[in-house]
């Protein structure tokens, strides 16, 4: 068929699947995808912009819009390249508490992406039931930090405030309960017959092209690409705790899904963990100064979040407010895999290969 | 799901597939009874929905909903710490508990409310800031010149650009007073019958002879020297602290009710024992009255002084024989510094300091040290004292040892000497390196213990000494020490003497030493970008090259604009009320608060506080940076609006309590007004 | 005569689908809440019982869009053309002893072919439309309703063969308890293809909410697309109660109106069980579908047919 | 293999390529190759040789005169980043596109183009990609001007 | 919605049709208030509240509200996140094709106003009320689920008011009665 007989549909800005506000271009051939354009952009916000006329402390609930879907991520993320710019030491209480709100985070994360493949599929009680999940995190945040979702909560130096009484109770029941239900979810839907049917050698994302194309965190370890910044470029406490990292073989949109879920029961280990090995002490780095002022330079550090390595750089020149700040987004890489992996399936899947793709449009477009 | 943890395990690869033929039909066909059998025992589960709005999830007590504010400037007074000597010890422990005491209230020994004295300086009440200090800062007037303020240390303004100017404050609060004075000193009458006896009028004695005052008890002060003040005219030099502002101090105490004799050595004129037989209590208030001086090689020799008698001299007579000398100072403490500086002014060629700590670590105050670099002091950091040279028994150098560091790792004091060895000339060598008491004459004929070193035996909490009826405070007992750390010193004795004589009994919390609060130790901040108005006002200082030379006071002290608007500045920590610090604004990343404030004195409010709700992002930075805490979030999250106009929420609208969650906005407020007409 | 006839009983008709259709709903939306473990509607009546009776009101006061770019006589009556032929159908469905509204020769055979006939009416739409997502949508329903066709008329075919007649009176005249065990195979069958001739989840492809917003219908609003709904809802009744009926013998446990009511109890579990499938499992791929009906499904259906016949000529 | 040091990766780096060795320094931990914009392909083109198999970042930064361009590469096999950096004139902002090296490259570097003008010669698909086509300006430069922007006052 | 209103207009000539209008008024608003079928035009971090509200743990259904992807079919159009100005023409045109009586509320303060968005940004749309007009305005960043059901809850207040007939629609402002006054 000749490329005028195609079908041009426009998935999106506004679509149920688009998981935000994405576009997708598609040219169809019946029903299959001959070519997925993603157009993103839609909910670019400027934040790189913004960040250069706001305090180093101002910044910080910018980086929770981000991804809202995670904001610890981009909180922690930024905040460690504020520090390594400004030679900020952290308390160890504060890192065993990042790492505690990031793996928690890890989970509502997933949740979201996970309850979004059965949503894709049609299976929207899978959704409900991983979207309970995440609201029992979502709790355990808004006792922390106050807030629902752009929690404001990791900031340079340490975190905002000290776990509140309680909290740790309410965190290992949480934390205890979670694997099962994630193994309810998984029969519910990776063990489902027609989810396996719809989500197996769907995207099929191969190994050397996940690295070529800069993919990372499920995306990449769905690929069985072994690579993990928790594991192999260290930070924080993370080398205290023993931790697995699932991989996939095939690299479809099952395995992606599926490295999220046990991704999910693996953080609840690095939880347990992390709550037990947790000390009073402070959590704030002492005699910070309210306006930082690091010295000329930049820096970059990375963190791995739900989506993969979140990175931000940030350019000093010595004033209060960085130069520049520029976010490395996994999200946005990972979203340029679409046109690649979309192309030869249906209309149908690929919205599931979108949704195994796990993009936040506020980190990919910033 | 009857699934225990244990056996959830991750699995290295995550990729499953069903087996081939009928055993994956057989699977796939059960995978979906599977799916069926979960979906129909989670409708068996209670339902997880709140049944709202009929009722509510419990918001975390730190959830960020609509900012309120507790109380404006303008509209609410602050709280005053104004409780009498025994209570206000709980009015401050009260406050402690509840978080609320201010770091500069808290900071301070003797928990001077220097926040109610801007409060009331900025109101343009200067004699009631000044009645408020002296409740517990017995000469503001004094303390206000030689202070080592660490209130100063714990402003909470320190985060955001420099500190209040408490001590100057207070030597304004006492100028200003001046005016005042003869119609509000009232005397203190001994309502009691009982009567103490203090020996020595320093800080200490003179801070317990007010306080015992206040409780109705005759208090009679004996000093050896001819005027009251002890170490405060002795000790410190008359450029800091001029005679006549001591003598007006004293005079007002002695206005009060106190009893005063001057030149009386207890010890050699009266004994002891006598003074116990005739008061109800005596309180030791003696000080430190000699130097230690180093026992190196040649140290015996003419030209080697103690700091005391240095001073003493320089200070008594303005001629200390060191005219056209090379002075050098061992030390760094601010004892050493004010040697320093008196050998200046009495006419020394050369002054230099040799301290054992690095400049970086000099325990003199920063300020002191400037002052004294800027009169033409030199210094030489890091060197200990090896040797006194000597020629016929004359100073005619001193030989130093390099130091590497003096603190251990732990910061105790255990100093690390280099190889390097250097000659300074000098021909008078002043030790400024620590003072022990002299008790032996005072003590000789009373049941009072002294120990071998010389020392009192004393109960730390009490004040009590091994004779019954006989008190000590100050630096007797607490060592060297800062003169408002003896002035609070001074009111734990009164109210150990009144409890002795009240015969109120010691419950174990008044045992228990007050724990010493920590506060922020503050970052150096970036005044680069701060405003001029909101800078500390800046204390004139007589020029340096003029002032070296004689006596004359060096801080001129603040013109009266000048220090309302430095009280102005203060943020009123922990009050709960508003003052429009504009912090708030400052911190916000949205600009969703506007404030403004008139400083006019006496009528100072709030013009403006604005929350454009519509803007807010909800980050808590405000709220969490307000020094007040008057700014808070509410647990109201019901902001639901028909109009953009209503989401400004002004000042009247912000103080008002929401009380549940549902938002009162604007909008609530006019359709009550409307009587609900619109139904 | 039969013109009143008809009248009466189209408003009946009528009436029933919208009153199923208004418990339907709100039995769902119970039904999909307390499996997602919610509440679902339950401000207005009790448990929110007359939820409906205020989203209907509010339907039929809303705007009745046409798109400018749509062909107007297409999409104003295509609504029709799909409600129409289920309403219809109701006719043959036996309720009494003997007694069907339409108790014709061919009964069985009108209530297989006259329900496809709205496949039509969603092409109709979906053309109507002129609205790219909706015309796959109406290709996808029309795929698959024809193709689904067969094996549900398979399964009902094991049926007429045990009872040997097509008319439905007869047909239950003929049923026996036994029929259960033999037929269960069939029911299951065409329980799944009923699912997917109502196009309804595991098999809503044609108005896949996630892929095609919501398909064929995407354009339709306020009461045009309420009378979708009533399509969707009258067809699963009808289905339910034929399939009750035929498949578990309907009214024949019990004599009269008790009789009614244990047929239309069946039928309610059935319509129960409908959604309970759709708010458990994923929906499938177009491919996938077609490659169900006639790999798995219809060989089914063929072995309940090859059953049938055999344990009828065993008798 | 275990994680590489920065020293490591210096040594690393002056054994197979003596002429980028005196480039290499180290910034807050991490290595930077400061490169003349003309020989950042072939560095880039080396330093992949040399196993950086990931391109995590690109980026750029507005210096006034001269843009920065940022390249953040990952090794996985010696488990260590670096950056390399080089600097164009405003005048001619122009560098060679890398997408042929590392197709991660290709969506960054429109956004580079997007935001800052910055053109990557040799890019198949050089197109806005956040911003409507019809955009005028890049909005990330400095002396950016948009008569829609509100600046927020400094009051700090 | 031509229909509708010619045959309101045609009650309202017809003697003694007012009392019908009126009461065909009170079933209509009332069915409209309580069947607030939500376009859910999420597009940022708002949106994760905007689902988190239909969802098991807030269940907008009890308030009959629920929400639909197709624009058809809705009546609120919750306007969650905030609103660029790449994206504002599709917003405008989900917009357009609601179908009439339809209402907009504007969840969280990017939709209000920009909120956080409102400085500095060369790229966002102050409020989405320069181009739709808001019904209800919601404040937080994001707001609680809670806080979005209670700004439909307002709204069904502000539908009362209501009418089929264009003559009888009247503006309500500063109508927001207190929780306690409500029937449940």
């Amino acid at each position: 068929m000749s490329a005028e007989c195609r079908t041009v549909v426009n998935v999106g800005p506004s679509h149920p699947s688009t998981h935000g506000v994405c576009r997708v271009l598609v040219e169809l051939d019946g029903e299959i995808v001959r070519r997925a354009e993603p157009i993103i952009g839609y909910l670019h916000r400027g934040i790189e912009k913004m960040a250069e006329n706001r305090s180093y402390l101002q910044v910080v609930p910018l980086t929770d819009r981000l991804d809202y879907v995670g904001s610890m991520y981009a909180n922690w993320a930024y905040c460690r390249a504020v520090e390594r710019l400004a030679g900020i030491r952290v308390p160890e209480r504060a890192e065993y508490i990042r790492v505690i709100v990031c793996e928690l985070q890890r989970i509502a994360s997933h949740m979201m992406s996970i309850g979004s493949t059965g949503a894709d599929t049609g299976a929207f009680t899978a959704f409900m039931y991983a979207f309970n999940q995440r609201e029992q995190v979502v709790d355990l945040f808004e006792a922390l930090s106050g807030s629902r979702l752009t929690y404001n909560y990791v900031r340079p130096g340490g975190v905002g405030a000290d776990l509140p009484e309680g909290w740790v109770e309410r965190c290992r029941e949480f934390v205890a309960q979670h694997p099962a239900a994630m193994m309810e979810i998984d029969d519910l839907l990776f063990g489902n017959v027609i989810c396996r049917a719809r989500t197996k050698g769907i995207g099929v994302l191969t190994p050397h092209d996940a690295i070529g194309w800069g993919a990372s965190g499920p995306v990449a370890r769905g690929s069985g690409v072994d690579w993990d910044l928790r594991r192999d470029d260290p930070y924080s406490v993370y080398p205290r705790l023993d931790f697995t990292v699932p991989l996939g073989e095939r690299g479809d949109c099952y395995d992606r899904g599926r490295v999220r879920l046990w991704e999910c029961v693996e953080s609840c280990r690095i939880v347990t963990q992390a709550l037990d090995q947790l000390e009073p002490g402070p959590v704030q780095a002492e005699g910070l100064p309210r306006l930082l002022a690091p010295r000329p330079g930049d820096a970059y550090d990375h963190i791995e979040s739900a989506r993969g390595s979140l990175g931000v750089y940030l350019v000093s020149d010595g004033s209060v407010r960085p130069y520049r700040m520029h976010v490395r987004s996994p999200a946005f890489a990972n979203l340029a895999l679409l046109p690649m992996l979309a192309e030869g399936h249906t209309l149908s899947d690929l919205v599931v290969v979108l949704g195994s793709l796990d993009p936040v449009f506020g980190e990919v477009d910033r | 799901m009857a699934v225990t943890r244990d056996a959830i395990v991750t699995p290295r690869s995550v990729t499953n597939d069903y087996p081939g033929g009928v055993a994956g039909f057989v699977q796939k066909a059960r995978s979906l009874l599977t799916g069926a059998a979960i979906t129909a025992r989670a409708a068996r589960r209670p339902p997880v929905t709140v049944r709202y709005p009929a009722e509510k999830l419990t918001v975390s007590p730190r959830w960020r909903g609509a900012l309120r504010l507790r109380g404006l400037l303008g509209r609410d007074g602050i709280e005053l710490l104004t409780a009498q000597s025994p209570a206000y010890n709980s009015v401050i422990d009260g406050l402690r508990r509840s978080e609320r005491l201010p770091g500069c209230v808290g900071n301070c020994p003797a928990n001077v409310d220097a926040r109610g004295q801007s409060f009331l300086i900025a109101d343009d009440r200067v004699a009631e800031a000044y009645e408020l200090v002296r409740q517990r800062n017995i000469m503001p007037g004094v303390l206000g010149r030689i202070c080592h303020h660490p209130c100063e240390t714990a402003c909470r303004r320190n985060h955001y650009d420099e500190p209040i100017a408490i001590r100057p404050l207070h030597r304004f609060a006492y100028e200003q007073f001046q005016e005042f004075r003869p119609e509000r000193l009232a005397r203190f009458e001994n309502t009691r019958g009982k009567r103490v006896a203090i020996i020595g009028s320093g800080p200490s004695g003179l801070a317990a002879a007010l306080d015992l005052m206040r409780l109705g008890y005759g208090v009679s002060v004996y000093e050896k020297d001819a005027a009251a003040g002890g170490a405060l005219r002795t000790g410190v030099p008359a450029y800091r602290l001029p005679r006549d502002v001591l003598a007006r101090e004293v005079a007002d105490l002695v206005e009060m009710g106190m009893e005063l004799h001057c030149g009386v050595e207890v010890g050699v004129q009266i004994p002891l024992a006598e003074l116990i037989t005739r008061y109800d209590a005596v309180l030791l208030a003696v000080g430190l009255q000699t130097s230690r001086i180093l026992p190196l090689p040649g140290a015996e020799a003419e030209g080697v002084r103690g700091a005391l008698e240095f001073l003493r001299a320089g200070n008594g007579t303005g001629e200390a024989g060191v005219q056209g000398k090379r002075v050098l100072v061992i030390g760094g403490g601010n004892v050493a510094v004010d040697v320093a500086r008196v050998a200046l002014r009495v006419g020394a060629s050369e002054v230099r300091l040799a301290s054992l700590e690095s400049s970086e670590e000099v325990p003199a105050h920063p300020w002191e040290i400037e002052e004294a670099l800027d009169e033409g002091v030199i210094m030489t950091c890091s060197v200990g004292p090896e040797e006194v040279l000597a020629e016929d028994g004359r100073v005619v150098g001193m030989r130093v040892r390099e130091c590497l560091s003096v603190f251990d790792e732990t910061g105790r004091f255990a100093p690390q000497f280099g190889e390097s060895l250097t000659n300074i000339a000098c021909d008078v060598v002043v030790f400024a390196i620590g003072q022990s008491a002299a008790l032996d004459a005072l003590a000789s004929d009373s049941d009072v213990k002294v120990t071998e070193q010389g020392r009192l035996v004393v109960d730390g909490s009490a004040f009590t000494t091994s004779a019954e009826g006989v008190f000590a405070c100050g630096e007797v007992v607490t060592g060297p020490g800062s003169a408002i750390g003896s002035i609070a010193a001074g009111h734990e004795a009164a109210i150990s003497i009144h409890r002795h004589l009240e015969s109120i009994p010691v419950d174990a919390s008044d045992r228990v030493r007050r724990p010493v609060p920590t506060y922020a130790r503050y970052a150096e901040v970036d005044l680069r970008l701060v405003e001029d108005l909101r800078r500390r006002a800046v204390m004139p200082l007589a020029d340096a090259e003029e002032r070296a030379r004689d006596f004359r006071e060096v801080e001129l002290g603040l013109s009266r604009d000048h220090a309302m608007a430095e009280a102005a500045r203060c943020l009123r920590c922990e009050s709960e009320i508003c003052v429009g610090c504009t912090f708030c604004a400052r911190t916000c990343p949205d600009l969703a608060l506007m404030v403004e404030r008139d400083d006019t004195p006496g009528a100072r409010c709030l013009t403006r506080y604005e929350l454009d709700l519509t803007l807010c992002s909800f980050c808590g930075l405000c709220a969490e940076q307000c020094p007040t805490g008057a700014l808070v979030h509410t647990g109201q999250y019901e902001l639901a609006f028909y109009s953009r106009e209503f989401m400004t929420f002004d000042a009247a609208e912000m103080l008002r309590d929401p009380g549940g969650t549902r938002a009162t906005g604007a909008d609530a407020s006019r359709h009550a007004s409307e009587g609900g007409a619109a139904e | 005569m039969s013109f009143v006839w008809g009248l009466l009983y189209g408003t009946g008709a009528v009436i029933l689908i919208a009153g199923g259709a208004v418990v339907g709903v709100w039995w769902e939306r119970k039904v999909s809440a307390r499996i997602q473990l919610r509440l679902g509607p339950q401000q207005l009546g009790p448990a929110g019982s007359l939820q409906m009776l205020a989203d209907v009101p509010k339907l039929l006061f809303k705007e009745d869009v046409v798109p400018a770019s749509a062909d107007r006589l297409l999409f104003r009556y295509a609504p029709l053309a799909v409600f129409a032929p289920i309403a219809m159908s109701l006719a043959v469905i036996p309720f009494w002893a003997g007694w069907a509204p339409l108790d014709s020769a061919a009964g069985v055979l009108f209530f297989l072919a006259v329900p496809s006939i709205s496949v039509l009416g969603i092409l109709f739409s979906a053309w109507g439309s002129h609205n790219t997502l909706a015309t796959l949508g109406g290709v996808r329903a029309a795929a698959q309703m024809v193709s689904y066709e067969v094996p549900r008329a398979l399964a009902v075919l094991s049926v007429v063969v045990l009872g040997g007649s097509l008319q439905p009176s007869e047909l239950m005249d003929a049923w026996r308890w036994w029929w259960i065990p033999v037929t269960l195979l069939g029911f299951g069958v065409y329980f799944i293809a009923s699912i997917a001739e109502m196009n309804r989840g595991p098999f809503d492809l044609p108005e896949a909410e996630s892929e095609l917003v919501a398909g064929y219908f995407a354009d339709y609003s306020g009461i045009r697309w309420a009378v979708f709904m009533m399509a969707e809802y009258g067809a699963m009744i009808a289905s339910a109660l034929f399939g009750a009926a035929l498949f578990f013998g309907g009214f024949m446990w019990l004599p009269g109106v008790a009789g009614l009511a244990v047929h239309i109890g069946i039928a309610a579990l059935i319509i129960t069980a409908v959604m309970w499938v759709k708010w458990t499992f994923p929906r499938l791929r177009q491919d996938q579908l077609m490659t169900f009906c006639w790999t798995v499904l219809t060989p089914l259906a063929l072995v309940q047919l090859v059953l049938a016949v055999v344990v009828a000529l065993w008798l | 293999m275990t994680r590489m040091t920065i020293d490591e990766l210096r040594e690393h780096l002056c054994a197979a390529y003596p002429d980028l060795c005196p480039l290499f320094s180290v910034e807050f931990g991490d290595g930077v190759l400061l490169v003349d914009s003309a020989r950042l392909r072939e560095a880039l083109e080396d330093l992949k040789e040399l196993g950086f198999d990931r391109l995590g970042m690109v980026t750029a930064v507005d210096f006034g005169d001269e843009f920065e361009l940022v390249y953040r590469l990952t090794s996985r096999s010696m488990r260590v980043g670096m950056f390399v950096k080089a600097r164009v004139p405003r005048s001619i902002a122009s560098v060679r596109s890398t997408v042929d090296l590392w197709p991660s490259a290709d969506w960054q570097e429109r956004e580079i183009f997007d935001l800052f003008g910055i053109v990557f010669e040799a890019h198949p698909d050089l197109r806005r990609i956040l911003l409507t086509d019809d955009w005028v300006g890049h909005p990330l430069r400095k002396d950016y001007i948009d008569d829609s922007i509100i600046r927020r006052p400094d009051y700090l | 919605m031509a229909g509708v209103d010619e045959f309101a207009r045609a009650l309202e000539d017809t003697p003694g049709g007012g009392v019908v209008l009126t009461s065909i008024d009170a079933i209509s608003n009332w069915a409209r208030g309580h069947s607030l079928w939500i376009m859910p035009m999420g597009t940022a971090c708002c949106a994760m509240e905007l689902i988190a509200a239909s969802f098991s743990r807030f269940d907008f259904d009890r308030h009959g509200s629920i929400p639909r992807p197709d624009p058809r079919h809705t009546d609120v159009m919750v306007v969650a996140g905030t609103i660029t100005k790449k994206m504002a023409p599709s917003v405008k045109l989900l917009w357009e094709q609601m179908p009439e009586p339809k209402w907009c509320v504007a969840m969280g303060n990017c939709a209000v106003s920009g909120g956080i968005f409102h400085h500095d940004t060369y790229s966002v749309i102050r409020g989405v009320d320069e181009f739709l007009p808001v019904d209800v305005y919601i404040a937080g960043c994001p707001p609680r689920p809670e806080s979005l059901q209670d700004g439909l809850l307002r709204l069904r207040e502000k539908v009362r008011s209501e009418s089929i007939s264009p003559s009888r629609r009247r503006t309500v402002e500063g109508l927001l009665p207190l929780p306690g006054g409500e029937k449940r």
